[in-house]
């Protein structure tokens, strides 16, 4: 393919933690850097948190961010307030990062909506976690058009997996976010993989980020490992769709480094040699080495972010375990502004059923 | 327009879509050949002139988007109403209608809504090509969180599409095409929107009931005028929205009457009329004096249109079902 | 496999896939994990190993693609058996179900034809994540063209499946995940299909006739022993084939009966049930000594894990409905 | 847009029908040089006889092919028997080369399903005429996986327009196409409108052939006036394909010099001006001007060719007309290969309701 040339490619930091290129400005706000570390600590350890509580069976089916930690870290804290997140279900981190409560994403998980109805209004016009692969990136067009309708100075933000760029709904978006110039960047966090299906099955295009060029749009790759890689590109995409310029499509080039989900057994289809491999790049140890080396960070501040990071989500899942059952009704109570009266009857016996079963809640 | 002369069905729609837009600035207008070309039924002709390409979108070739940035747009507050061209390419947007539009409020415990309206040409009978046709409001009727209407006169399309724009929640608005432009009704143009979830009794009457929707309600109302001749006094009832349906005024006027003929042009199988019959017999059983009649469309795939006349209830179908209903009596 | 062990009914569909495969070169198996990964409920284990990746495809993620390319295959004289993962991922495919797999047939008067299979995990009570539990059977069921085959049983899975794959239209075939791994039977690989379009009497009886299909079958059967314990003797029927329907049996029981309860896990408003009872009352009215009773889920959108078992039909409310038929007596 | 220059152009004989580069050696055949004339002549014949019927209310809704002709010619012949077509509805010329009878495709815009049963065993494979737009790209796909699954060395090739691009099928089909390397040939007629909608608001890419470049397949422009130069680039694909070279995407450039379809009247959106422009580029006069130039036509066999058409074409429509109405249960007894029984009393409804109607016909 002659033409993978033109892709933009970009990393700062290569796997040893060395810089590959010099940094660009904004790189000399150390308190950012620290954040952006601490932000990858605190979401792999609640991460980890997150396994173990559906391995005993106190949430459900989880989807880990295991190596992809840069890449969520970096979107959150390159959005501003007032941009719109549009995720799907693998960004623990960037929900995190803009602000909802590790016990809503608990919630979540555990199979309670009220995940999902967070009460931090920064994150009030958010999208709550997408299912359904891709859909995401169409309703982060139409967040985006209600933002050029009313002329705001406003950017949606949509992420979706690299087995998502096969469906029609992100091909479409990306259509219509280029021809309609639209506020939105579409970050794609390449894992390599969509369930047991390898990113070399999903297309022949040269990378992912060709994508954008059907739609005529710039494309560009990143270094999903390197944190500050993805902040830049990022940001730098945020703020052309901010000025007017349109979108941007990232594809971020990481690894999963854990199973699809905690309902998956990724041993079936993929060999211990390739996870191995993927190791040595992982985005944590990596930029942690750099922050060493730069000497903005040391074993202290270690020791103090991972206390802290523990005693953040040790406390958080206490809330999480604390929070009483939803209410019986809750699934009508939300189906429309006003309940129709129609469905009054069936109201009551929903209720009937989930006293019949003992109550009812997250746990 | 002059509120006293007689306008067509899609003229009402047009009135309602100015009105709305220009009520409410939030209210926005998207679709195929819905600018410039003013729509391929013309329902939406001098929108973009009146309130801009910013508020009146021609959106590139794709249901499915066209579907889900209107969830995104009313996620933000607008109100979205989206014109699917013909009903019969609705369905490529299907997954943004059932898995976010009809589930956006449950999912976030009230926290995002989505007040959009999906506008679509509804029924056969125009002789268009294949897939023109569609009567499919069953798909929708049976998805929790939509909203199903679908008006059968100037006025009711008038004050129900007011009433389907304004409404906090998604509404699937299916207007007949072949009563687009065959009735002409003076309508006022007085912003007023008409209730949703409510049957609209059209004829009073006390042998039978008859019930349809859409198109459908003019062999209806034919048959009932025929039936009277015979002396069958016929109840008339538009049922007009779907979902939720109006099963308080269903069950009364059967009740009353004791019979009831459903008129339906969707394929018989598991369409409307089938809830409708389950739920009168559910409420209603004793006072049932025949079984609940159902005239339909048929359970093939709707001819192209040499036959299409042929797919759709006719006249005479309904006054044979009327004079069976009128035949058994159970009581 | 050995013939006398008992085997689950996700064992019983690998099986049906292997035979079938074997039996037919033209058959062949796609969708998203359904190579390597031998599909997230493992129904598909073992075949690319047998049949290689020629017949046996990993697809890009896409559900409108799964569908049609199956339609492309199947006018090619394959036999396209495409899995989508789960049902609540099923409705991007539904413009090429809907307007192709039902029609090709039909449009073509004979010439082309569409023997394919969708088989789609179905229900709720798994625990899985949101749009994991979905029963919108009533979508398909009321398009022309199609067959709707849910089975619930290991054996039944196994003929009907390779019914299914037999059939020269294209079959919608739901699997209640619910049941992938909760029942086990021995089940004889001898490649006999199963009638399609008959419903199956699972247990005879004469006081009421208990209707059900998929997953609720198992709460069906469990109330129709308790009731048994009243004194209440039940005959309790697969309906196995929603789409078509096999009237004839549902109407014959309940001449006999006289009492009917159906149970649907799907939503109540629009779904199957609603046919059914209409489909009843149109030609058993005079039989009927009681409304017949729907038992469904909810018209709301399937709660998360936490709540999901409230959503569906229990024993208790089966048992309620028979008892309130029973207390109704209007002969 | 940087990469434009990537996608090749073909034109051989320009607006004024003089070569504009050298032509491959297969035109070096007189015989096919002027059999594409004579396929262009019929189909802008019979594409207005069409109109003028349906003007008269003897068949419904037709979409003209008018300005057209050249790609349905050029890919009509391109095929070869043993390939499939999966056209969309407007590809009156592709169906005609292929073998559809004219009073065939009369049948079908007059409202009858007969229309696709086509008698013809050469077109026994072929797709009718899709509506749904660009879902039959899907299908061809089906249809060339089929071949692969077989190992046929056979092609599928797919036609669609410029607003077809813009939608879901047609881009996941592109991507399955490369990725499966599938021996499919996507034609595109870009005639720069979908119905009211011009080709700048379907997309930002600068061709639709970059369309392409998001599947790692092959995208190239031709001017799709230049009925030999769509042939060459048409067969050519097909070839590559054949061999197992995978797919290919064609652009052909061209413009639609009628309404919509009669039901359209396309002066309420686009200039008088434009149309007349766009005359000057049309593909029939152009090309016949080469060929007298070339001194392959004259004047005679003008007018026999003429003559003969004419007389195809009324001819056909005396079969169209002479057409028995349909059987009034057709749509029972071919909606599935053998009709349920429980369908037995709707099949007689329909009839008595037909017979009510006063029987029933295309006319
Ligand atoms: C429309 C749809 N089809 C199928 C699924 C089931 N499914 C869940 S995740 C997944 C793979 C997604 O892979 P990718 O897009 O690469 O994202 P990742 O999970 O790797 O982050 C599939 C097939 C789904 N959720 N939605
Ligand atoms: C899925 C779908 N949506 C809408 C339509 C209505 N429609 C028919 S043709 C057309 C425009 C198609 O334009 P293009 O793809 O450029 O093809 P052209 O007609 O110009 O050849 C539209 C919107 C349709 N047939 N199918
Ligand atoms: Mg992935
Ligand atoms: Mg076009």
């Amino acid at each position: 393919m002659p033409l993978s040339t033109c892709i933009p490619y970009t990393q700062f930091i290569n796997d040893q933690g060395e810089l590959s290129g010099p940094l660009p400005d904004w790189a000399n706000d150390v308190d950012l850097l620290r954040a952006l570390y601490a932000d990858m600590v605190l979401v792999r350890a609640f991460d980890k948190k997150c396994v173990a509580l559906q391995r005993t069976g106190q949430i459900g089916t989880y989807a880990s961010t295991l190596g992809q930690e840069a890449v969520g870290a970096a979107v959150g804290r390159a959005m501003t307030r007032e941009d719109v997140l549009v995720p799907y279900y693998r960004d623990t981190a960037t929900q995190l990062q803009r602000g909802v409560a590790m016990h809503e994403i608990l919630l979540y998980w555990g199979g309670d909506e009220r995940g999902s109805a967070w009460k931090n209004p920064d994150v009030a016009e958010d999208f709550p976690i997408c299912v359904p692969i891709a859909t995401q990136a169409t309703h982060a067009c139409g967040v985006a058009s209600a933002f050029r309708i009313r002329q705001q100075p406003r950017v949606a933000v949509t992420t979706c997996g690299d087995g998502a760029t096969s469906k029609g709904d992100f091909l479409e978006s990306l259509n219509l976010a280029g021809v309609w110039q639209l506020p939105v960047v579409f970050v794609i966090n390449n894992n390599q993989w969509a369930i047991s299906v390898p990113r070399s099955l999903q297309t022949a295009a040269p990378t992912l980020a060709h994508k954008a060029l059907a739609a005529g749009l710039p494309g560009e790759q990143v270094d999903g490992n390197d944190v500050l890689a993805v902040y830049d590109r990022v940001q730098q995409a945020i703020e052309r769709a901010r000025r007017g310029k349109g979108a941007t499509l990232i594809e971020c080039v990481t690894y999963r480094l854990g199973d699809h989900t905690t309902a998956d057994d990724a041993s079936r289809y993929r060999s211990a040699d390739e996870l191995n491999a993927a190791w040595k790049h992982e985005p944590v140890g990596r930029y942690q080495r750099f922050l060493h080396a730069g000497g903005w960070w040391d074993e202290e501040r270690e020791q103090r972010l991972q206390r802290d990071v523990h005693q953040r989500i040790e406390d958080e899942v206490e809330v999480f375990r604390a929070t009483p059952p939803a209410s019986a009704t809750a699934a009508f109570d939300h189906l429309y502004a006003r309940l129709p009266a129609q469905y009054a009857l069936q109201r009551e016996q929903l209720q009937e059923r989930v006293e019949a079963l003992g109550g009812s809640s997250h746990e | 327009m002059n509120d006293s002369q007689p306008i067509s069905m899609v003229e009402a729609i047009n009135l309602a879509l100015h009105r709305a837009m220009q009520d409410d600035p939030d209210v926005v207008v998207l679709g195929e050949d819905i600018g410039t070309n003013g729509g391929v039924f013309r329902a939406t002709v001098g929108l973009h002139e009146r309130f801009g390409f910013r508020r009146v979108m021609d959106t590139p070739l794709a249901e499915s988007l066209i579907a889900g940035i209107s969830v995104g747009m009313a996620a933000q507050g607008l109100k979205p109403v989206a014109e699917i061209q013909f009903m019969g390419f609705i369905y490529a947007g299907m997954e943004h209608l059932i898995s976010h539009a009809s589930r956006l409020r449950s999912r976030t415990r009230g926290r995002l809504a989505c007040p959009m309206v999906i506008r679509t040409p509804h029924g056969a009978g125009i002789h268009a090509p294949e897939h023109h046709g569609e009567s499919t409001e069953a798909l929708f009727a049976h998805i929790p969180g939509l909203r199903v209407v679908i008006p059968s006169s100037p006025r009711r399309a008038y004050g129900l599409l007011l009433a389907a724009i304004a409404d906090p929640d998604p509404v699937i608005f299916l207007e007949p095409a072949r009563l687009y432009r065959s009735v002409q009704q003076p309508v006022a143009d007085d912003g007023k929107a008409l209730p949703l979830d409510i049957c609209f009794t059209l004829r009073e009457g006390s042998d039978l009931t008859l019930l349809s929707w859409g198109a459908a309600l003019k062999e209806t109302l034919d048959a009932a005028d025929l039936l009277a001749q015979e002396g069958i006094d016929c109840e008339v009832i538009d049922v007009a929205t779907l979902k939720p349906l109006d099963t308080d005024t269903l069950v009364a006027s059967v009740t009353k009457t004791g019979r009831c003929v459903i008129v339906q042009e969707a394929a018989r199988s598991f369409g409307p009329a089938s809830e409708i019959a389950a739920v009168i017999q559910e409420q209603a059983l004793t006072a049932l004096r025949a079984p609940v009649q159902r005239v339909t469309g048929f359970d093939c795939v709707i001819p192209y249109a040499g036959q299409e006349m042929a797919y759709l209830p006719d006249v005479r179908s309904i006054c044979a079902a009327a004079r069976r209903a009128m035949q058994g009596d159970l009581l």
